[in-house]
């Protein structure tokens, strides 16, 4: 039982939820203002990249982390140019970022750390020991020791949840990717709306990028995000666009991933399931929850429809 | 879903001065990086046309690009996204490599058409898979072919380093039993032309697929239902045309073309399945049928420009000494640029008036 | 508005150029890094005089910043490089498709020797090297295979084998010794290997590993798992974590850069790892006890010297204990004088030939 | 009244689209608590002029002058400073938005929190004000066309505007929305504000308006005082010439063609649209249905073509049950469909005229053999047909989209009634077109009641269902409540039923199914 719902295995499915939920909370950022980014994973890995970079260079975490941030932001703003000033193809200009953090982040990194590595004596996120919870059952080993990114995703869930729904900026994001002409209409700056979200899509995919360099793996490596910013974007959508929804799409593809390895060597009625097919519970499982549980979802009306005011 | 702004065949000049933008930039680029753009393009080019061989080198990229590309296409046409094209062209080449290894004796007049199906038949169904998701329970195609993407990848792992089609393989490298002889495409350039070209019958199957694609949706009553589909499903639906339905057909269609670029792969080049085999085409695909505005020939020049690059680059690194990490920044340049082909346009727009529909 | 356009337009450009002066403005880490970064450009030599060797290496898709394999075989092109004044390039294989005209290009090039890294190109090398009977070719970690998969030695292919089991058995031996005597923080008399895939050229390590474990120590539990991934670092750290979970206190990788979040996961939870094919002991000094090193670099180095001095040899090479082809890489300092005894009268056997690694994993 | 300033005037506005002359020299002098109807023929540059005001456009020349003082209005903002407001004919709402959230987007006062008790407060006390009732706390996607129009007046409303124009106010209205839109009017008068009102119905320019402004072509062709003229000499300065009569009426019904009887089917939301419809229609004749929107109109056209499950009860055409046929079965036994929205259901516009000629018969001759499109034979018919049906321009080449309105219904048209169908289901067959354009339409109808054919005719404007059904049938909250021969359906009687009112009927003349 303990490796179907152990503590062991829900504390793996938070860790490997979280650059998910992360990708998925920028993803619903920006599609809720009508800008589709799947440059997340670029943004991610630049954040990743990045991070673990000025992490080296200056030795100060909080440096590491607003570089990356920054780095992520950058990339975002590189898009948010292209999709929404010269009312580019998002598709294609989101593949041609995601090609260019590959490339930049491995350039760089070859560059840089080939041989050595990225020095082992780099700051990493700190993990928050929750002592109190030290004796409490399944609790305690689930969340008593996850990384400070983990909480910091958490309190980012529940204030974009209320940012999206109960703040007037919050208000005139979701008007803006969901009639932008009305919202024009009243006054609201329906680019600028567009840049702040893509902006912020940039920076919170590159902070689940910092989370897997700075908190999982205290290193860089090649394509180290591993395609996390498109399944982002699928827990973005089974969550429907919503922060909450997210997060919970998220865990589910966590919890089939932590299954993955929990369930490796274990025998049933004597016969032990092949390792490679153990990979793709997380896959089947989300494909089974959305079509179990979800069913048709509705995307924001004006989802990567650039914007063209009126007015010659 | 989404309008091409742009088509090719309304002339070429916009994409080529994009492409030219994009080179300058990403020479800029190079420049930066401390090397000499010149001669970075003059490998590009060498590598990619230098010699028949060189040619040859880049059609056989650009066939599994085309395919790849015409199965995103005709899904936009559709209205669907197709993200699974990479998936349906593995399980394609997994359906063919089995065909072709499970009866090798067999004459090729049977075994090369069997091997034929049962690569389109792979992708069909797997691309079908992620259609019916969406028509029976209304799950997003792009979540299906996102997730059907990673599950084929091990699958194969467990297909060809432990499960059924694993081969007793001299060293190890994870890969199925040789397709017969029968199941062979043969090479269609004679040796005395171009020396050791692996140029093989693919590229004709490949052409053969883009005049069906366009024969299909222009020239065929279902090709017609999917563009009405895809441009508008109510209309089409009280039309008595079910949307339903043909989103399964055309996502099994989409899943056809992947599987026979997967096909192609296997009978025409490698002869069996490799583990980890034909990567990032499926992906690649994306930005070739966006690049090519969905249509036949735009999905062709794609193709073969994303194959240009690829072989190019290669010469990049080894002759000019270019990172092949600069190699993809300049890619992605290219594309970016491509992308953003407002900008260009915005400068032609200075030497035309643009006509506005008047409501 | 517009000059904020054209600021975020070369923004990342310039946030490139500034990482890459900075990597260059200060003084270099070590010389090898300073070396490597040269690595992309090849060294054409400035006379023509006498004809200089000319070497290729094709990389498959793991590409040169694996920290492994790949980039251990560019280290050995770098080194005959410098010491043997041949002139070298490299080039990356993109994928599967791209093995053939990659070696196709060099040899059609005239290069004297053309390098496949890898099992992956056994076919392409196959090919390749018939096409030009009078090119010479080396392909790490196999041997030509024809279209149906039979190994065909060629005479002018040489084929560079190791014992990574070999490596695996000796690094097995410290790690027993270390779990059978509970030193420093194994405590658990656990042992345990994850890999990237369960293929031979990963699983003859993790057997060689095992056998040791079995052999010096058989009252310790041996676990193993995989990451079913050479990429993702996260998927290897939970592997490594569960494993930790399950009293695991030395952790032997051979994940390729998912075994990095492996080696992650002993450094977070304050036991041992051991590196695998290069010298890892950077990537964790006091985690990581030791590495098994497949020293594909005196490989690549070997073969290019034996071309330059006529003494090239075609058919199968083996590196192994015998000719420090394999090996253990930099002890850490936890590392007790007993264990390294122990590995190194382990090496003395196998180069002697009384012990034998099995190449078999026992424990799945 | 001649003396004091004009609250806009607009002289000589000029406007050019690329090689169309949108507007030439166009007046318009509107005074302070006017309400001043806009008229003309689609293109007649009524909306462009608008807009121009408004400051969507700018005007090639011309000058306009807001309370004497000439405005350079460069985008609605200005407008909007300038106490200019505008109801859009297509509606500028966010629809998963609520009524309160929509009126005050973009001007939320109030801290950055969301305050939404108290702009629903905020936006309540606006309604009192000016007698508009809509739930603030309601979606918009949930509530009907009549309600949402009202949402659009608040916002203006909210932002202080002395100067609203409504543009096609009531193409999407009810009789009853359309009353009570200009008892808002009205009010909206009474407060001292300024109407503009962009519109070509003329019963609606007499009811309401206090002056007309006629533009014909992108030119002035009148400005009159409602008082002092007729709909004749509106309708001449519109069209150019006088209008035509319709055909006298009452056709010669024959056997049954469609029956339905008992059906049952569930709404979009899943309660019941339909509970219990009764109803026949003969070859020959024209069986109007009117009702309020939103009363199981759409869903009972959905039901017979097969676009929507029954529950319950039996639908035969021709006398065969096609209730669980799919729309494309459906279609093969004869049954035309006009629907409700011909942009997003009637029509596929990216696709050419001939190519919507062809919409669901695009698998048969003589269009297809084997699965294979004739071109030649779809670029023949399409000709043939754009000609026949009066499309203009006559390319069957031309892409749909960018037609007018009349334009894009004729093609819907020729697509279905080309065919001889046994039975025509029409769904607001003339909403948004001109009047030349409802004139083309109702006469086509009525040819196919000539020849033979069953219609069912649904539409919300009553003059319409009058003029040409032979018997009308009420639709109220899913039930048919009466069916009345046409020279039985005075206006009184039919609002009452539509309001609900069984006893309207007197005696049940007529409700039998056929």
């Amino acid at each position: 039982m303990d490796v179907l719902i152990g503590a062991g295995v829900l504390a793996a499915t938070i860790r490997l939820a979280t650059p998910v939920a992360l990708a998925a909370l920028g993803g619903v950022v920006t599609e809720r203002s009508g800008v589709v980014n799947i440059a997340l994973e670029g943004c991610m890995l630049v954040g990743a990249f990045f991070g673990v970079f000025a992490a080296d260079r200056t030795g100060s975490l909080p440096a590491a982390i607003a570089a990356a941030v920054v780095a992520g932001i950058l990339l975002a703003a590189v898009h948010a140019l292209a999709a929404i000033t010269f009312r580019a193809d998002q598709i294609v200009s989101g593949m041609a970022l995601n090609i260019l953090a590959l490339g930049l982040t491995s350039y760089l990194d070859y560059q840089l750390y080939s041989t050595t590595g990225t020095p082992s004596t780099i700051p990493l996120v700190p993990n928050v020991h929750l002592g109190f919870l030290e004796n409490a059952p399944v609790l305690g080993g689930a969340i008593g020791d996850q990384s400070a990114i983990v909480w910091a995703t958490l309190a980012i869930v529940v204030l974009l949840q209320l940012f999206l729904f109960r703040t007037v900026p919050g208000l005139r994001l979701r008007s803006v990717g969901e009639h932008p002409r009305a919202a024009d209409t009243l006054g609201i700056d329906v680019r600028r709306t567009r840049y702040w979200a893509v902006l912020a899509s940039g920076a919170l995919a590159a902070l689940g990028g910092v989370y897997l360099s700075l908190s999982v793996a205290g290193s860089f490596s090649d394509n180290m995000t591993n395609g996390r910013g498109f399944i982002g974007l699928a827990a973005m959508i089974f969550g429907r666009w919503t922060p909450v929804g997210a997060l919970g799409a998220a865990l589910v593809f966590g919890y089939g991933d932590a299954l993955s390895v929990s369930l490796q060597g274990v025998k049933v009625a004597g016969v032990e399931f092949p390792v490679q097919l153990l990979s793709t519970i997380p896959y089947l499982l989300t494909v089974l929850a959305v079509a179990g549980f979800v069913g048709r979802s509705r995307m924001p009306a004006a989802d990567g429809q650039p914007y063209e005011s009126e007015g010659h | 879903m989404r309008q091409p702004s742009f088509e090719w065949t309304r002339g070429p000049a916009i994409p080529v001065v994009s492409v030219l933008f994009a080179l300058v930039l990403g020479g800029l680029f190079v420049w930066i990086s401390g090397h000499d753009p010149i001669t970075a393009y003059a490998a590009l080019l060498r590598g990619a046309f230098g010699s028949p061989y060189d040619i040859s080198e880049t059609l056989l990229i650009a066939v599994p690009l085309l395919l790849t590309g015409l199965s995103v296409a005709v899904a936009f046409r559709a209205g669907l996204f197709n993200i699974g094209a990479q998936g349906q062209l593995l399980v394609g080449a997994v359906a063919a490599g089995w065909v072709g290894a499970q009866w090798p004796d067999l004459p090729a007049i049977v075994l090369l058409p069997l091997t034929l199906l049962a690569g389109i038949l792979g992708g069909a169904v797997y691309g079908g898979i992620a259609g019916w998701l969406k028509a029976a329970r209304g799950v997003n195609e792009v979540i299906t072919t996102i997730m059907q993407n990673y599950t084929i990848v091990f699958v194969m792992h467990w297909l060809l380093q432990n499960g059924p089609m694993q081969a007793p393989n001299a060293f190890g490298t994870p890969a199925s039993a040789p397709i017969g002889a029968g199941a062979v495409l043969p090479v269609i350039v004679p040796d005395f032309l171009v020396p050791s070209s692996r140029l093989h019958a693919g590229v004709l199957l490949a052409l053969l697929a883009t005049v069906a694609f366009w024969f299909l949706l222009w020239r065929t009553s279902l090709g017609y239902e999917l563009r009405a589909v895809g441009l508008g499903m109510r209309a089409a639906a009280q039309a008595g045309i079910d949307p339903r339905k043909r989103m399964v057909i055309v996502m099994a269609i989409a899943g056809g073309f992947a599987g026979l670029a997967g096909m192609i792969q296997v009978s025409g080049l490698f002869h069996r399945v490799y583990d980890g085999f034909s990567a990032g085409f499926g992906f690649d695909a994306i930005a070739v049928a966006l690049l090519g505005k969905n249509a036949p020939l735009g999905v062709v020049l794609s193709a073969l420009l994303f194959a240009a690059f690829s072989r190019g680059g290669t010469l990049m690194q080894s002759d000019a000494g270019i990172s092949s990490h600069l190699v993809e920044i300049v890619e992605a340049l290219v594309l970016f640029v491509i992308a953003a082909e407002t900008v260009v346009r915005a400068v032609a727009r200075r030497w035309g008036t643009p006509v506005k529909a008047v409501s | 508005m517009p000059s904020m356009k054209r600021f975020l337009a070369f923004a990342l450009m310039t946030m490139t150029v500034v990482a890459g002066c900075g990597g260059a403005g200060t003084a270099s880490p070590s010389p090898s890094a300073a070396a490597s970064s040269a690595a992309a450009v090849p060294t054409v030599a400035p006379t023509a005089t006498a004809k200089a060797v000319k070497v290729g290496l094709v990389t498959d898709v793991g590409g040169l910043n694996d920290k492994s394999f790949n980039a251990l075989a560019n280290q050995g092109r770098l080194d005959a490089e410098k010491d043997l004044k041949v002139q070298t390039s490299v080039t990356e294989s993109k994928k599967q498709e791209d093995y053939v005209p990659n070696l196709t290009n060099y040899a059609q090039q005239g290069y004297d020797l053309v390098i496949a890294v890898g099992f992956l190109m056994t076919n392409a090398t196959w090919k390749v090297a018939k096409q030009f009977p009078n090119v010479k070719f080396a392909i790490i970690d196999g041997a030509p295979a024809d279209d149906s998969g039979k190994t065909q030695n060629l005479p002018n292919v040489a084929n560079l084998f190791f014992k990574e089991q070999e490596a695996g058995y000796l690094v097995g031996v410290i790690a027993a010794t270390m779990a059978k005597n509970k030193v420093g923080k194994a405590t658990h008399n656990t042992v345990c290997s994850m890999g990237g895939i369960p293929i031979p050229p990963v699983d003859r390590y993790i057997a060689g590993y095992q056998d040791a474990v079995k052999t010096i120590s058989p009252t310790t539990t041996i676990l193993n798992g995989y990451s079913n991934d050479f990429v993702d670092q996260a998927k290897g750290k939970e592997v490594g974590l569960s494993h930790i979970s399950k009293s695991c206190d030395i952790l032997f990788q051979v994940a390729g850069a998912s075994g990095l979040g492996y080696i992650a996961a002993a450094k977070e939870k304050g036991v041992y790892a051991i590196g695998v094919d290069a010298d890892q002991a950077y990537v964790a000094p006091g985690t990581v006890l030791t590495s098994a090193l497949k020293r594909v670099n005196k490989a690549v180095y070997d073969t290019v010297a034996a071309v330059t001095t006529n003494s090239f040899k075609a058919g199968d090479n083996f590196f192994s204990a015998a000719n420090d082809g394999v090996g253990y890489g930099t002890l850490d300092a936890v590392v007790p004088a007993d264990a390294k005894a122990a590995a190194d009268q382990a090496l003395a056997g196998i180069k002697s030939g009384k012990i034998t690694p099995k190449d078999t994993v026992q424990v799945k | 009244m001649a003396l004091e300033t004009p609250i806009v005037e607009m002289r000589g506005i000029s406007k050019r689209f690329g090689e169309l002359q949108a507007l030439a020299d166009v007046d318009l002098t509107v005074h302070r608590g006017d309400i001043h109807a806009l008229v003309g023929e689609n293109g007649a540059g009524k909306t462009t002029l608008m807009n121009i005001l408004y400051g969507l456009y700018r005007a090639d020349a011309g000058t306009t002058r807001i309370r004497g003082n000439e405005a350079r209005i460069a985008g609605p903002r200005d407008a909007i400073h300038l106490g200019i407001g505008m109801i859009h004919q297509h509606f500028m709402l966010v629809p998963p938005l609520t009524v309160a959230e929509n009126v005050v987007l973009g001007d939320e006062r109030g801290g950055p929190l969301l305050d939404r008790r108290g702009i629903e407060a905020r936006v309540s006390e606006l309604e009192a004000r000016f007698g508009i009732r809509a739930d603030p706390s309601a979606k918009i996607e949930d509530v009907p066309f009549g309600v949402q129009q009202r949402v659009e007046i608040l916002k203006v409303l909210y932002r202080g505007s002395e100067i609203l124009i409504f543009d096609e106010p009531t193409a999407v209205l009810t009789p009853q929305e359309v009353d009570d839109l200009f008892q808002i009017v009205r009010t909206l008068r009474g407060e001292g504000k300024t109407v503009i009102l962009i519109t070509h119905k003329l019963r609606e320019v007499m009811a309401v308006s206090d002056h007309v402004t006629v533009l014909r072509e992108g030119r002035n062709a009148a400005q009159l005082v409602t008082t002092r003229t007729t709909p004749a000499q509106i309708a001449v300065a519109m069209v150019g010439r006088e209008l035509r009569e319709i055909a006298a009426r009452s056709g010669t019904p024959g056997d049954v063609v469609l029956e339905v009887s008992g059906l049952t089917a569930p709404s979009d939301r899943g309660g019941p649209a339909l509970k219990g419809i009764d109803l026949g229609v003969r070859a020959g004749e024209i069986v109007g249905l009117a009702g309020v929107g939103g009363n199981g109109q759409s869903e009972l056209a959905q039901c017979i073509l097969g676009l929507r499950d029954a529950s319950a009860g039996v639908i035969r055409v021709g006398g065969v049950d096609v209730a669980h046929d799919d729309p494309h079965r459906t279609r093969r036994r004869g049954v035309a469909y006009v629907p409700e929205d011909r942009r997003v259901e009637g029509l596929v516009l990216p696709f050419s005229v001939a190519e919507n000629f062809i919409l669901g018969k695009q698998d048969r001759a003589p269009y297809a053999r084997r699965g294979i499109l004739r071109a030649d034979a779809i670029r023949r018919e399409g000709a043939r047909l754009a000609t026949e049906f009066d499309v203009r321009p006559a390319d069957p080449d031309i892409e749909v989209g960018s037609l007018s309105g009349g334009n894009q219904q004729k093609v819907v048209l020729g697509r279905e009634l080309s065919e001889s169908p046994k039975l025509i289901v029409a769904n607001q067959p003339t909403r948004g077109l001109d009047i030349a354009a409802t004139e083309y339409v109702h006469e086509r109808l009525l040819d196919q009641r000539s020849r033979g054919c069953a219609i069912l005719l649904i539409s919300s404007e009553l003059d319409e269902i009058r003029d040409l059904s032979d018997r009308i049938a009420v639709m109220f909250e899913g039930r048919i409540l009466a069916v009345l021969p046409a020279s039985e359906a005075t206006e009184d009687r039919l609002g009452l039923l539509m309001a609900g009112h069984v006893e309207a009927v007197g005696e049940r003349s007529g409700t039998s199914p056929a």
